[in-house]
């Protein structure tokens, strides 16, 4: 009379991660929506963006971001695929397709927040 | 006879597909914007160049778009996050009909002030 | 009266070939029959082949759960002139493995109920000649979690649970909480173990189909949210 | 199945060797009776629950109102005083011994129920909530209506069987859901097992057994307008016939005074234990005629009587056959705390807010007093001497031990299915730990059942089923209900002669093995039209009255005469009866007044 003998994946904290990062998300989108598109005035060129970028506070921020976006992203894509797709080996590619993604975008990004320098 | 297998589609149901679907363009989204982003690396010409690629009009009403869909999700993620918390949950189609008010209402604002910029509305916000 | 017309969509297990079908009756319907009383009506006087399951008639048995006009209630509690409309459409649950018309295999539901163990658990003996205490209060917290008639309603309407048939289903979260939720009971543990699976609780999106589909006005979204605060607040120490 | 017995299985004609199972106990019926014996016995045995519906289908979960006991938690109450309230209910009927013994168990049960998880309502210390109930009474029927109905807001039968169900999980009970009981295996006193058709798939299975119980609830179904589930066949009762067993005070029907106009879908007597009233076409409150101190909380067949009488002499609610049963001056609060289900029901089924308008109700068909004689023990009787059919055992509305009598009071019906399921249970326990073999199945067992299927699937007649039943319910409420006299009786044995005879010339649309619904409806109906019989020949050579049996040709109680039980065969086509008496320890007969 039991249900079903699996190794229990959990879930329970990257569903709490999702909520968190998801609110995260709003408070730090909004302030970016904000800054990007309503106190720049005119085009939005590289000047303007470089002059943002290049602060620490603003790495920081953007690095965070980036990340935390990615896997809230990411981690929401596998859930909806992970609904749909109950054939193991193709599970198994699709996360480490995602997983790869997520890697590469992460470290990609992080790079190009990193070693950018305004001006120089 | 093909066996008709149909659902009526209810509010929940609806902001579900809703939210799905947007999150699946905004992922989409965030990858190409990485990528663009990635052209600060390149200097100043790389990085213009490419934002020259989306400054066509076209693109900035895209954009429009885009702020539209990231305000659906972000609303209605807030949504499903306080009926997790157990906020409302018996009210939740009143929760829904308020974050789509929410929703309409800043994306209006955004569009106009996002409109003025570009110089198509007869006023400035 | 009104004469109203059955799109019934019928199976038969003995005729594979012909696979589902639908088929259409006409009757007329008197003020205040049910579309249990029209099944009857059809099974006794048109078509004796006609499967479903019935019983009580008074919307506590739970046999007669169906999708009618797309959405999932039970037969003995929908007025057919209340539909207002003079084509009814009636399915077997969605998302069951159809037996035979408008039966569907009961063992999904039945799965997902024995996974959450659903029994009080206790580890101090009840007191001998008395009742456990319970006030009043911590009673009222089982409103709304014991009226289930398990049905199948819920989970039947759950995009989830279509799209993964070994998810837990709303009917045995509810019943989760039912345990949890209850004073009396001293291994909440034991209940909330087997839902914290990728094919349990977790697969819950807060769709509140379940919601909408329950006959009996239960919010199983709701058991599930609190199921999931109960989870969280436990992992977190 | 476990096999602990080192004996190859038998080999039965007919039914394959995978489908001949054995088990230590069998219960058919997965209500409150079956599924208690089932929790008693499973501790120590391999028990098996065939159920021809999924377990919390069964009708005790259609039970509303609550479960008596004697708690005394919200006011002063005594075993004695219940024990009085339900030999007078039973309109002196009842055998006092089995009486004593549900009163004096009664409260163990029902807190048994809580330590199980029932959900209670509660007092505000905290115990179980009692409510008021017809019949029940203070100090000897001296005093008023007394709270002794332990309830579970309107849903206390649903709350005991799912509570149950669950249990039978946790103790790992084996359950055959919707398999179809065909016939008993009875062979020199013993019982054997039973044949059973395996819904979903078709097919004729054979269970081996040790014991079997039955737990296979009433047949409220043979009336038009009754308050029971479709499954309520008394398919029990025809398969204990068909193995030339008796049954016990056939003739004592109990109508419900409430059930909602033309549905008979049951309003509980909560309505009237929480203080509603019964109104008829006049606007008077019409109980103070027939039942002056307690009016509407008179028992269930009185009030069932002066319902009948109102609506037969023209002051229903505009002249119609119904009267209003009114819970508006309760309030809103009120009525959607204790009594939610039935503001529901009202609203689902009639559209009408109960809140704001009374709801019409007529009487309506909903319990049998008699059925399988057992013992206290819940051993089935197989003679007026009280001898024991081996290994058989009955509880349950089913059964008839009897302590309802003539008449059953309201929530004595779960209690008594309850508290003799567990005293089947443990009968079980002490009869298998001295019989360790098991009986022979003789290789003819599923003969019976299988001719049965194989006419019903073959038979190529004009009658439709659905007919034949419809037929046989208007008959039996017209002519066998509330009221009876010598000549309607007698015509109806004709007419049930006459459905016999169409039932012999019937024929079903589906001929195919797997979810055959016509094939088990029609299997039913012979059941049905079988029982029927002994009902009106009970009735009809019973000449008095007594609790519900109401003779309009012989009005009054004749205990000179008829202080005894009926116990009815039938042979064939010939129904023969005897007579065994009734138990008298503590309350001599008296005068029943209200």
């Amino acid at each position: 009379m039991k249900y079903k003998e699996t190794t229990r994946s959990g879930g329970a904290l990257p569903w709490l991660f999702q909520r968190i990062s998801g609110v995260y998300l709003a408070i730090v989108l909004f302030v970016h929506v904000v800054n990007l598109h309503i106190l720049i005035d005119g085009e939005i060129g590289y000047a303007a963006i470089a002059e943002r970028v290049a602060t620490p506070l603003w790495k920081t921020i953007n690095i965070s971001f980036l990340i935390v976006a990615l896997f809230h992203g990411l981690y929401g894509l596998w859930i909806v695929l992970e609904d749909y797709i109950h054939i193991g080996w193709l599970r198994v590619l699709i996360y480490g397709v995602i997983a790869t993604i997520a890697l590469v975008f992460a470290i990609f990004g992080t790079l190009t927040m990193i070693t950018f320098q305004y001006g120089g | 006879m093909r066996v008709i297998k149909r659902y009526r589609i209810h509010m929940g149901t609806f902001a579900w597909i809703l939210h799905r679907l947007s999150g699946l363009g905004l992922i989409s989204y965030l990858l190409l914007h990485i990528w663009v982003i990635s052209h600060l690396s390149g200097g100043e010409r790389s990085f213009d160049g490419i934002m020259h690629s989306f400054g066509s009009p076209m693109f900035k009403l895209m954009e429009i778009g885009l702020v539209g869909v990231i305000l659906f999700h972000l609303f209605n993620g807030l949504r499903v996050t306080l009926i997790d918390m157990g906020v409302m949950v018996e009210k939740q189609k009143t929760l829904f009909v308020i974050a789509v008010i929410i929703w309409l209402g800043t994306w209006f604002a955004f569009s106009a002030i996002m409109l003025s910029k570009m110089g198509l509305l007869p006023f400035t916000v | 009266m009104a004469m109203i017309t059955f799109k019934i969509n019928r199976y038969n297990p003995d005729d594979e070939k012909r696979g589902h079908f639908v088929q259409e009756y006409q009757i007329d319907v008197p003020k205040g029959y049910t579309l249990l009383d029209c099944l009857n009506d059809i099974k006794w006087k048109l078509d004796g082949t006609l499967t479903y399951r019935r019983s009580c008639r008074s919307g506590i048995c739970g046999s007669c759960a169906m999708t009618i006009n797309g959405v999932n209630n039970l037969a003995c509690e929908t007025q057919v002139l209340g539909l207002n409309c003079s084509t009814v459409t009636v399915e077997p649950l969605r998302g069951y493995p159809v037996v035979k018309d408008l039966a569907v295999s009961l063992d999904p539901i039945v799965r997902g109920l024995l996974a959450v163990k659903p029994y009080l658990m206790t580890k101090t003996p009840p007191p001998t000649d008395q009742e456990r205490l319970q006030s009043p209060e911590e009673r009222e917290k089982l409103d709304g979690l014991y009226e289930c008639i398990l049905c199948g309603s819920c989970t039947s309407s759950c995009p989830s649970f279509w799209a993964d048939k070994e998810y837990i289903g709303p009917h045995a979260l509810l019943k989760a909480y039912r345990f949890v939720a209850d004073s009396r009971d001293e291994c909440p543990g034991e209940h909330l173990e087997p839902i914290d699976d990728k094919h349990g609780l977790w697969r819950c999106h807060t769709i509140f189909n379940c919601v909408e589909a329950c006959p009996k006005d239960l919010n199983p979204t709701k058991a599930i949210a609190e199921l999931k605060k109960e989870l969280i607040r436990g992992k977190l120490g | 199945m476990t096999l602990k017995d080192p004996e190859a299985i038998h080999d039965v004609e007919g039914v394959g060797i995978h489908s001949v199972h054995r088990h230590d106990v069998v219960i058919i019926g997965a209500g409150l009776a079956g599924m208690r014996a089932a929790v008693e016995a499973s501790g120590e045995f391999d028990v098996a629950v065939i159920s021809k519906v999924f377990p919390t289908r069964s009708h005790s979960g259609g039970a509303q109102g609550g479960i008596a006991a004697s708690l005394a938690n919200e006011e002063e109450d005594h075993w004695e005083w219940h024990m009085f309230d339900t030999i007078k209910g039973s309109d002196y009927l009842g055998d006092q011994d089995a009486i004593e013994i549900l009163v004096k168990e009664a409260p163990t049960v029902v807190r048994e129920f809580e330590h199980f998880g029932c959900p209670f309502s509660r007092t505000p210390e905290g115990r179980i909530a009692q409510r008021k109930f017809g019949g029940h009474t203070k100090d000897f029927g001296k005093g008023g209506p007394v709270l002794r109905a332990c309830y579970a807001v309107d849903r206390t039968g649903h709350a005991l069987l799912h509570t149950l169900y669950e249990i039978c999980i946790r103790n790992e009970v084996r359950f055959y859901s919707e398999f179809q009981a065909m016939s008993l295996i009875v062979r020199d006193g013993v019982c054997r097992g039973v044949v059973a058709w395996d819904i979903v798939n078709g097919g004729m299975h054979v269970f081996h057994a040790k014991t079997v119980m039955f737990g296979t609830g009433g047949y409220g179904k043979v009336f038009k307008i009754t308050s029971n589930a479709m499954a309520n066949t008394g398919d029990g009762l025809s398969l204990v016939l068909k193995a030339g067993l008796p049954l016990e005070d056939m003739e004592f029907v109990q109508f419900h005074p409430t059930g909602l106009y033309l549905q008979g879908i049951l309003v509980s007597e909560a309505v009237r234990g929480e203080g509603g009233y019964l109104i008829n076409g006049k606007g008077e409150r019409f109980m103070e005629k027939y039942a002056p101190s307690k009016m509407e909380l008179a028992p269930r067949d009185l009030v069932s009587r002066s319902i009948q009488t109102e609506i037969n002499e023209g002051r229903g609610i505009n002249g119609e056959a119904y009267v209003h049963v009114d819970i508006r001056h309760l309030g809103e609060e009120k009525i959607m705390k204790q009594l939610p289900q039935i503001h529901e029901l009202a609203w689902k089924f009639m559209h009408i807010d109960c809140i704001k308008e009374p709801i019409p109700i007529q009487p309506t068909g909903h319990y049998s007093m008699g059925g399988i004689p057992t013992n206290i023990d819940g051993e089935v009787l197989f003679d007026g001497k009280n001898t024991p059919v081996k290994g058989f055992y009955a509880a349950g509305e089913c059964a008839c031990v009897s302590v309802h009598g003539g008449n059953r009071l309201g929530t004595n019906s779960l209690l008594e299915a309850s508290l003799f399921g567990r005293r089947c249970g443990k009968s079980i326990i002490r009869f298998l730990r001295e019989n360790r073999d098991w009986p022979e199945l003789p290789a003819d067992s599923a003969k019976g059942a299988l001719d049965e299927v194989e006419w019903l699937l073959n038979t190529d007649g004009t009658e439709k089923v659905g007919e034949i039943r419809d037929d046989l319910q208007v008959l039996m409420t017209n002519k066998c209900g509330i009221f009876r006299d010598r000549a309607t009786l007698e015509e109806l044995t004709g007419d049930l002669k006459k459905l016999e005879e169409r039932y012999e010339n019937i024929k079903i649309d589906d001929k195919s093995e797997k979810f055959n619904s016509d094939l088990l409806e029609a299997s039913e109906l012979g059941h049905m039209i079988e029982f029927c019989e002994l009902i009106v020949a009970g009735a009809l050579s019973r000449e008095e009255s007594r609790g519900a049996h109401s003779r309009t040709d012989f009005p009054k109680r004749d205990d000179e005469k008829w202080l005894k039980h009926t116990l009815a065969w039938k042979k064939g086509e010939e129904i023969r009866f005897d007579y065994k008496p009734v138990t008298i320890t503590r309350f001599q007969p008296q005068e029943r007044k209200y």
